[in-house]
């Protein structure tokens, strides 16, 4: 098969099919920010949730947890923990990590106060309720 | 070597090497952490370590990178490089902050290290891949913008090669899109889907470009066929990367909260993913067997050749695995995951610069090529990495498969920890091939200090 | 879009070749532009798929949002884009006769049609819009609007290659190198080609 | 370069499939009043015949070698092969 094949037209369709995905994706994108306030739980987002995400920054939690399927894969999901075990649970856990037992992952004490960990509660809380598409598949995450 | 100043090169290639070591390092006792939960704590808790071996990672590709360009874009504009003493410069500023965050994570407690690097005036931290204090990241910023201030200051004076062009467009993307770090919503899933526009963006986007770029480079370099050939395969190939993974960002917004037509639009564009890769892999070996001329460096023809063939496999053949959304609904944040992102990574990028400092640095030591002696280490090293991430994958990925099938297929769900500790075996059977894939890290740095017969000069 | 002068056949893949004899297959179009429209050619043919397998899930819900759509403008819309394929193809045998010049005013109706599509479809989208359709209000309407839409900005794309296009035979450009012609009209076509699927699929059958 | 010259052939023949596919669109639109699987197929194989006259006609593929020619004809054969069966399985 004899054709042409040059390069100023790969260059051309590369910066013409790349600017036109780009744009397609900003469009889908606009569409996504204007779809999401009936998905992503945001008419609850308390400045207690707000000052729980920052709880969850900076102890790391994601180094180890995943939310929403996203993160380390070490520890627990929590996108759904506050459906699962429930605010008390989830409070008094903290409170008594490392459990020590012998050869078993272990979870740092991060010292929070009852405050902060109402915080972190109500996060996990709002997180548990944004709509996955039904993510995970069931309560174990 | 054709330019003085690509000899800033070395440095970068030294310092990548040596920050690959201790990702490596740190993979091992995050493997361990895995099997023997409490392994080095509370002195190394596993979200510590965990950001160290994903920080180093991405610190010494990103060095690997500026080395590779520092290396290439004098050699390609055919001029000396703007400013080798701004790289050089650049390159002890890097190293220095990249020292101090990862002490810093190492040493301070994590929330301590926010409160005293200013995240409570902009909080950037605690999200993964980009734990990095808000101080390093505006550093980040400046060296990159430094960096690409250089290169494309040496590009103007000199000649415009396509794939210099593609190089810096790719290294312009990697400082744009590393912006969206600095956005940090409160609402978690606005979070989550800009956080994407860094990290898939980058390894599913711009990073390719400086993926093909180099390979590119190397491939015109060891085989002598005509640039004008390989040049227009590049664009070709980054065309197919690039319109299908844009759109395939779409594969990360499943579960995220974000609209559900992602599953469509993602699905549909991720299963062509694999397509580019492919055609890398053809494209790099089509190119060596009908090279032009038998380059003494065989170690870095065979390191070309492998990125094409583990990039295909890592981040095509794993990634098609899980992307449809509905396996991807049982596998999402699954071992499925951590199974395809290393091979990925491996595969694509440290094999990519691995290829490059094989084939520049013996130059950048005064000769065309290492001995022969050397060279069969280097080879050596080259299968035991290869080899011994191939089962990592594979041991992840029955891991993966088990876990998910107790956890969430099953009748009667297995809770997450109940899971984990029937699939331990798979984790030590991991550790194993990390202990492997060490070895093969251990013999590559060996070749380097290997003498024996000289091959011609540079 | 502008070749490089004087290089009318180049090395595909680095086979040199000659000037085509009479009997040697060639393709019309650089073969760059092909790989990009085998590409989408299969981003297409993968949504068209998973379309016709969601519809076979949920029978009711696609017949319900089909039956909303005004299937005549469809067909008009069919024969715009058919009309314009055809005249791109008479700008492409003018070029090939030395009439590029006076080629152009084929392009030129090309566009036309091409434009007469972006409005028609405008104001589909306009009426759906107002209705409150979204991409999130049904399976159904998520495809219709995802692949119309995917499709209506390739029509937008290749308006803008056909200016191009029609830029270059006013000025005669194609005389010795009909490659970017040939390769931008292929470009056309494969939008026109997805339509003639997309059309009977989504406004259709049922 | 006489190949190329008749690759896209004469205008008489481009007016000639321009009508006969305006002709098949129309008939797709009255077809189509109609629903059910078998009418499903019929609009596909006419969505083929309109899409092989633009491929191989209008893209000068007849001239362009197996090759190519198989890969648009096989695509559209493939595409509208997976639909029908999609229609045919959820009649």
């Amino acid at each position: 098969m004899s054709g042409t094949f040059t390069k100023s037209m790969a260059r051309n369709i590369f910066y013409g099919g790349t600017a036109f995905f780009f744009l397609l994706f900003l469009a889908l994108t606009f569409d996504t920010n204007q779809a999401l306030p009936k998905r992503d739980n945001s008419a609850n987002l308390t400045p207690q949730v707000i000052a729980g995400k920052k709880i969850w920054e900076t102890r790391n939690c994601i180094g180890c947890h995943t939310l929403l399927g996203e993160g380390a894969y070490f520890a627990p999901e929590l996108g759904n923990v506050y459906v699962r075990r429930g605010p008390d649970f989830i409070k008094a856990w903290i409170q008594a990590q490392p459990t020590g037992t012998p050869g078993r992952r272990q979870m740092p004490q991060f010292h929070l106060t009852d405050e902060e960990l109402d915080n972190i509660v109500a996060f996990l809380k709002y997180t548990s309720e944004i709509n996955t598409a039904n993510w995970p598949p069931n309560i174990e995450g | 070597m054709q330019y003085k100043s690509q000899a800033v090169a070395k440095p970068y290639f030294v310092a990548a090497i040596g920050l690959f070591v201790g990702q490596i390092v740190f993979g091992l006792i995050m493997g361990l952490q895995y099997v023997v939960g409490d392994f080095l704590f509370p002195a190394l808790p596993f979200n510590v370590a965990r950001m160290v071996h994903t920080n180093l990672l991405i610190v010494w590709l990103l060095f690997g990178f500026m080395g590779a360009a520092y290396y290439m874009v004098p050699e390609e504009s055919e001029t000396e490089l703007y400013s080798p003493k701004l790289a050089l410069a650049m390159f002890w500023v890097f190293l220095v902050a990249g020292a101090l965050t990862i002490v810093g994570y190492l040493f301070v407690p994590y929330a301590t290290l926010a409160q005293m690097t200013g995240n409570d005036i902009l909080a950037t931290m605690g999200r993964e891949f980009l734990e990095q204090p808000l101080l390093t990241k505006i550093g980040i910023v400046v060296v990159a913008l430094v960096f690409l201030f250089n290169i494309s200051m040496t590009m103007l004076k000199g000649r415009k090669t396509a794939i210099s062009m593609v190089l810096l467009l790719g290294l312009w993307g990697l400082a744009i899109f590393f912006l969206f770090s600095f956005y940090n919503p409160h609402n978690l899933v606005k979070d989550k889907y800009y956080w994407w526009w860094v990290v898939h963006l980058w390894v599913e986007g711009v990073w390719e470009l400086i993926l093909g770029a180099l390979l590119a480079f190397v491939l015109i370099k060891v085989t002598g066929v005509d640039r004008e050939v390989i040049e227009k395969w590049l664009y070709v190939i980054i065309t197919l990367t690039l319109v299908t993974g844009i759109i395939g960002t779409g594969h990360h917004y499943y579960w995220i909260g974000a609209p559900e037509y992602w599953q469509w639009w993602g699905s549909v564009f991720s299963a062509l993913e694999p397509i580019p890769f492919f055609a890398m892999t053809i494209f790099a070996f089509n190119m060596v067997n009908r090279r032009r001329r038998e380059h003494p460096n065989k170690a870095a023809t065979l390191w070309a050749l492998g990125t094409g063939v583990m990039a295909f496999l890592g981040a095509g053949v794993w990634g098609f695995l899980h992307t449809l959304a509905p396996v991807n609904y049982y596998t999402h944040g699954s071992q499925i995951t951590a199974a395809h992102g290393h091979m990925a990574f491996y595969g694509a990028y440290v094999m990519v610069v691995l290829t490059l400092i094989s084939y520049a640095m013996p130059i950048l030591r005064g000769r065309a090529a290492n001995s022969p002696k050397a060279q069969v280490l280097e080879m050596w090293s080259f299968w035991l990495m290869t080899i011994a991430m191939v089962f990592i994958t594979l041991f992840l990925t029955a891991a993966g498969i088990l876990q998910v099938w107790l956890q969430r297929i099953s009748d009667t769900p297995l809770g997450f920890m109940a899971t984990q500790d029937q699939v331990s075996l798979f984790y030590w059977m991991r550790e194993a091939a990390g202990v492997m894939f060490m070895i093969g890290l251990v013999v590559y740095i060996v070749s380097f200090f290997v003498k024996g017969d000289k091959v011609a000069e540079a | 879009m502008r070749p490089p002068p004087a290089l009318p056949r180049l090395r595909a893949m680095g086979h040199d070749t000659t000037l085509t004899a009479d009997s040697t297959p060639r393709l019309s179009g650089d073969l760059a532009v092909w790989f990009f429209i085998l590409a989408e050619l299969l981003a297409f043919g993968v949504f068209f798929a998973a379309y016709a397998f969601a519809r076979m899930r949920h029978r009711e819900l696609f017949d319900a949002g089909q039956a909303l759509l005004d299937r005549n403008t469809g067909a008009l819309n069919t024969i715009l884009l058919l009309s314009g394929s055809a005249l791109v193809v008479r700008a492409v045998q003018g070029n090939q006769r030395g009439e590029g010049r006076r080629s152009a005013r084929w392009m030129l109706g090309a566009m036309a049609c091409g434009l007469l599509f972006v409005g028609l479809k405008a104001s589909e989208y306009a009426a759906a819009f107002a209705a409150g359709i979204s991409l999130s209000s049904s399976l159904f309407h998520m495809f219709y609007l995802s692949l119309t839409f995917f499709h209506f900005m390739h029509v937008i794309l290749g308006l803008v290659v056909l200016a191009v296009l029609w830029q270059g035979l006013r000025q005669d450009r194609y005389r010795q190198d009909a490659n970017p012609l040939e390769s931008g009209a292929a470009y056309w076509h494969m939008v026109d080609l997805v339509w003639l699927i997309l059309f009977p699929l989504v406004y259709v059958i049922h | 370069m006489s190949s190329t010259e008749h690759a896209h052939g004469t205008p008489l023949r481009t007016l000639c499939l321009w009508s006969a596919l305006v002709g098949a669109t129309l008939a797709t639109l009255f077809l189509g009043e109609r629903g059910g699987s078998l009418m499903a197929v019929a609009l596909l194989l006419i969505a083929i015949l309109k899409g092989s006259v633009v491929a191989l006609e209008f893209m000068a593929l007849r001239h362009a070698g197996m090759l190519w020619c198989g890969l648009v004809i096989g695509w559209l054969l493939l595409v509208c092969s997976l639909i029908a069966f999609a229609y045919w399985k959820g009649a």
